[in-house]
């Protein structure tokens, strides 16, 4: 058993100091938040983005916390608000390029409007929301995904709420691009994420993962393991597919793929070209 | 001095607009100071829209931003002739467009009728009935000359407009005060 | 910021794959997602008291990094070696 | 310096632009609205943006984002809309980003007059958002004088990294006045301090004046906004000590520039035996008042805050040396019960006068005379 002293060849991206995360083990979020960065590794590595160009911005929640990890530009902002913060941002010095990241509830509950909107303009800003289904971080309340019928902290006798399909909505609206991949398959993150950082507009990746501590226990596959193999199972890859199978369904499963792919004038483009 | 003018009129009237042009011109042009609020119906285009302005030799004069008084008031439509009838004073110098507004109402009053508008319409267009009335204004007051008003003229308004802006002002300084 | 890192290393001809031991907190994914099983649980505690995996069967190891990819710590990575 | 002949929000705007504003993002609202009409207008002529967000809570959060990317930002809004900014502005607080937040005051609770003015928001300003914090406001009593505290109000968020209010009424925004627009170069505008190296930048490390050089985004200087409570290198620190370090820098670097942030006007007050405090628009009607009683042989006097917060309470002792002190306000009485705190010696009475027209000579003659 030899001992040396090497690095992570993704350390180079993180604040290294505050790893270990604090996310629970066998949390998928780190797995998504390494695929994001051998994706951006390559535009670096490409010469289409230099490091020092690129500011992250979360809001609050577990996944929002990533931000925070990553040795970069970035800001650790409020519940639901890492969007208008990163719209700002944008606005103020379009040379940047701005990524968003964030949970289901950050991003399309408590910030669902600011989601809407800044699809709505086709902003130049990247949002990788990650689906865990549940609110991890306060303990394990409903969320706007959480299934119909599961029983959480705050739906004890099960949520009557049919979930939200945020692909679907994002999709109905302006974006440029709206592609969902899974902690399970990490290169599709890193393919979508790459793809994303090459694009204009309004980019939104989701990433459904997997949260085995608190929505494990809700719906009985606390093993790390267990819920990741659960999960992928479930998943199903279409290159293309339709918005009517965006809908997230843990029986029928969950269809990863690029769902829509514009290249429309994005936001910033409108507002240099005045009112042509 | 002190002078504290209301205008009442209807939105797209040229109300606001008289209130500044009064408010630039003496406090840039005449060496007087001014104070113009303005307030309109936010429902409604073609509603109530009002000026108030009061124009004194020194900003010590002026105790309040709003007229309580009017030494002038000017009525381009008759909205709420009996709320405003309660502020006016007996010796207030009143100027109605009497197409629009009931002479009747006024007869207490020193009033100054015209048949503004359609004198407005002879030199070109209604939109600007407000200057006429503004030209009359500075005839029979005084207030300030009247090249200072086309100073403030020149500095607001559009180039393309600017030149019947002038005549109707000085079609209304020709009226007899 | 490059702080040492106490490692576990194993290597074949064509592999090294690499644990970072205080990273690691036992989830598991990498053991499970190894095509070859590589891997498979250490008796060593880390700091955090987690047991991180030991590639025992590098014979095996292929190179698909999938274990690298999988985790969420950056406690695993794989390097090509020789020439 | 140009001469014109311009409302409240107008002179707000244009100091705005003379100060370098660079970005604005705001929501519609009666009465602040035209002041984001107009810039809409002039700042993209001056290399800056406009956008109108989909309401306030985004407004407040991307003026925050452009400040944090390098460039002036700010909004404005009036009462239903700073109640949605609360949580944004603590965020400023705790980041540190200098924006500027025109806060036109309109008659509330809730939706309540839109069109019409009070001066009932001015504790909102002062304690709108959890969390122990300064932050400056300034209420300017004329057209004039909202050009020059909006400049202050620029200086100050750059200078000491916080937000600040400027705090005007529906009167002040749509009261016409002569300008004098100062250009730049023409006045002192501040610029935030920028660190002198990347090596070993730390976002929140003060320097003597307990204010972090600030770091824009894109510059390579890896900057981590925080708003959990934080150490110098923008770390969550959920302990005691550095919570304690962390608020009470950011209040004293507050407190510790009372001398230069607070300003304010005195009439009469050397001799005066009554003294009427009064601020913003309502203070002009109440300067007439002074001067009223005094030429009736009442020495009388009018001490006007131009800066509502912080309060210099020195200050205030040493110049109000009158025996009855009457604080005249477009509320239930609100800085009456800091003036009652600060002059506890002195015989402090309220006049509130509620009037969504701006209270008039009468209703002030009447509510101070009461006390005399």
């Amino acid at each position: 058993m030899a001992l040396t002293i090497k690095t992570h060849p993704l350390d180079r991206h993180l604040r290294t100091d505050r790893i270990p995360t604090l996310y629970c083990p066998g949390c998928g979020l780190g797995i998504g938040l390494g695929a994001m960065l051998r994706g951006l590794q390559k535009r670096i590595d490409e010469g289409s983005i230099s490091p020092d160009s690129v500011v992250w911005v979360g809001g609050i929640g577990c996944s929002a916390r990533l931000s925070f990890y990553v040795n970069y530009d970035s800001a650790h902002v409020l519940h639901g608000r890492a969007i208008p913060f990163a719209v700002g941002v944008k606005l103020a010095n379009p040379e940047l390029t701005v990524i968003v990241v964030g949970g289901d509830g950050d991003i399309a509950g408590i910030g669902g409007n600011h989601l809407l909107h800044a699809a709505r303009r086709n902003i130049d800003i990247i949002t990788v929301m990650f689906t865990n289904f549940v609110y991890a971080m306060t303990g394990g309340q409903v969320a706007p995904t959480t299934p119909l019928g599961v029983r959480t902290t705050t739906t004890p006798h099960g949520n009557p709420e049919p979930p939200l399909d945020v692909v679907k909505v994002v999709s109905s609206l302006n974006a440029n691009y709206v592609a969902r991949a899974s902690i399970t398959t990490p290169h599709y993150i890193e393919q979508y994420f790459y793809k994303a950082l090459g694009m204009r507009g309004f980019r939104f990746i989701e990433v459904v993962s997997t949260c085995p501590e608190v929505y494990g226990r809700h719906i009985g596959l606390r093993d790390p393991v267990e819920m990741y193999n659960e999960l992928k199972k479930r998943v199903i890859y279409k290159p293309r597919p339709t918005l009517e199978e965006a809908a997230i369904n843990w029986e029928k499963g969950i269809v990863i793929g690029e769902y829509i792919v514009r290249d429309n004038p994005g936001f910033i483009d409108f507002l240099r070209g005045g009112n042509k | 001095m002190k002078k504290e003018i209301l205008v009442v009129g209807r939105g797209g009237q040229g109300v606001l607009l008289m209130g500044r042009i009064i408010g630039l011109a003496a406090s840039k042009y005449a060496n007087l100071y001014a104070v113009s609020t303005e307030s309109y119906a936010s429902e409604t285009r073609g509603g109530e829209s009002r000026a108030e302005v009061i124009v004194a030799s020194d900003i010590g004069e002026i105790d309040y931003l709003k007229v309580q008084k009017p030494d002038i008031a000017v009525f381009m439509y008759p909205f709420r002739l009996d709320y405003y009838l309660k502020i006016l004073r007996p010796e207030t110098l009143v100027f109605i467009d009497n197409l629009v507004v009931p002479e009747e109402k006024f007869s207490n009053y020193n009033l100054k009728s015209q048949p503004y508008s359609s004198i407005a319409e002879s030199i070109g267009s209604q939109r600007v009935t407000n200057m006429v009335i503004l030209g009359h204004m500075l005839k029979v007051t005084g207030l300030m000359e009247i090249k200072h008003v086309q100073e403030a003229l020149k500095e607001i308004v559009p180039e393309k407009w600017l030149e019947l802006n002038i005549k109707a002002l000085e079609k209304g300084y020709s009226l007899p005060p | 910021m490059a702080h040492a890192l106490s490692l576990i290393s194993k290597e074949n001809k064509k592999y090294r794959v690499n644990v970072i031991i205080d990273r690691c907190k036992e989830c598991g994914l990498c053991i499970n997602i190894c095509p070859v099983k590589v891997l498979s649980k250490s008796g060593i505690l880390n700091k955090n008291g987690y047991r991180p995996p030991d590639p025992v069967n590098i014979e095996k190891c292929i190179g698909c990094r999938l274990c690298e990819y999988s985790c969420p710590d950056f406690a695993i990575f794989v390097e090509g070696v020789g020439k | 310096m140009r001469k014109v002949f311009a409302s409240g929000n107008i002179a707000v705007a244009e100091a705005a632009m003379t100060a370098g504003l660079k970005f604005y993002a705001g929501y519609p609202i009666t009465p602040s609205s035209d002041l984001m009409e107009y810039l809409a207008e002039e700042l993209p002529r001056r290399g800056g943006v406009v956008i109108q967000m989909e309401d306030e809570i985004a407004s407040i959060n991307a003026i925050i984002g452009a400040s944090n990317a390098g460039v002036k930002s700010m909004t404005a809004t009036s009462g239903p809309g700073l109640s949605l900014m609360a949580e944004g502005i603590g965020l400023a607080v705790i980041t540190e980003t200098p924006i500027v937040i025109a806060h036109v005051m309109r008659a509330g609770p809730s939706t309540g007059v839109p069109t019409k003015t009070t001066q009932s928001d001015i504790f909102m300003v002062r304690w709108l958002t959890h969390g122990d914090y300064i932050i400056p406001s300034f209420a300017p009593w004329s057209v004039q004088e909202a050009f020059d505290l909006t400049i202050k109000a620029f200086n100050t968020s750059e200078k000491l990294r916080t937000p600040v209010f400027i705090l005007s009424d529906a009167i002040l925004a749509h009261v016409w006045e002569p300008l004098v627009v100062k250009e730049p170069g023409e006045v002192e505008i501040i610029e935030r301090k920028t660190p002198r190296s990347k090596e070993g930048y730390m976002p929140y490390l003060p320097d003597e004046d307990l204010v972090p050089p600030m770091a824009p985004f894109g510059k390579g200087y890896k900057v981590l906004v925080e708003s959990l409570v934080h150490d110098e290198k923008g770390y969550y620190a959920p302990n005691n000590e550095k919570y304690k370090q962390l608020v009470t820098r950011l209040n004293a670097k507050i407190t510790r520039n009372i001398d230069w942030l607070f300003e304010y006007e005195g009439f009469f007050l050397d001799d005066a035996d009554i003294v009427l405090v009064a601020y913003g628009s309502v203070a002009r009607t109440v300067f007439a008042l002074a001067k009223q009683l005094r030429s009736s042989g009442l020495r009388t006097g009018l001490f006007r805050p131009k800066t509502l917060w912080p309060l210099h309470e020195k200050v205030i002792r040493d110049r109000i040396k009158g025996r009855k002190i009457i604080v005249v306000e477009n509320n239930i009485g609100k800085l009456a019960l800091d003036v009652e705190r600060i002059l506890c010696d002195r015989e402090v009475y309220k006049a509130p006068v509620l009037n969504l027209e701006s209270p008039t000579l009468k209703e002030v003659k009447e509510a101070v005379t009461q006390w005399l």
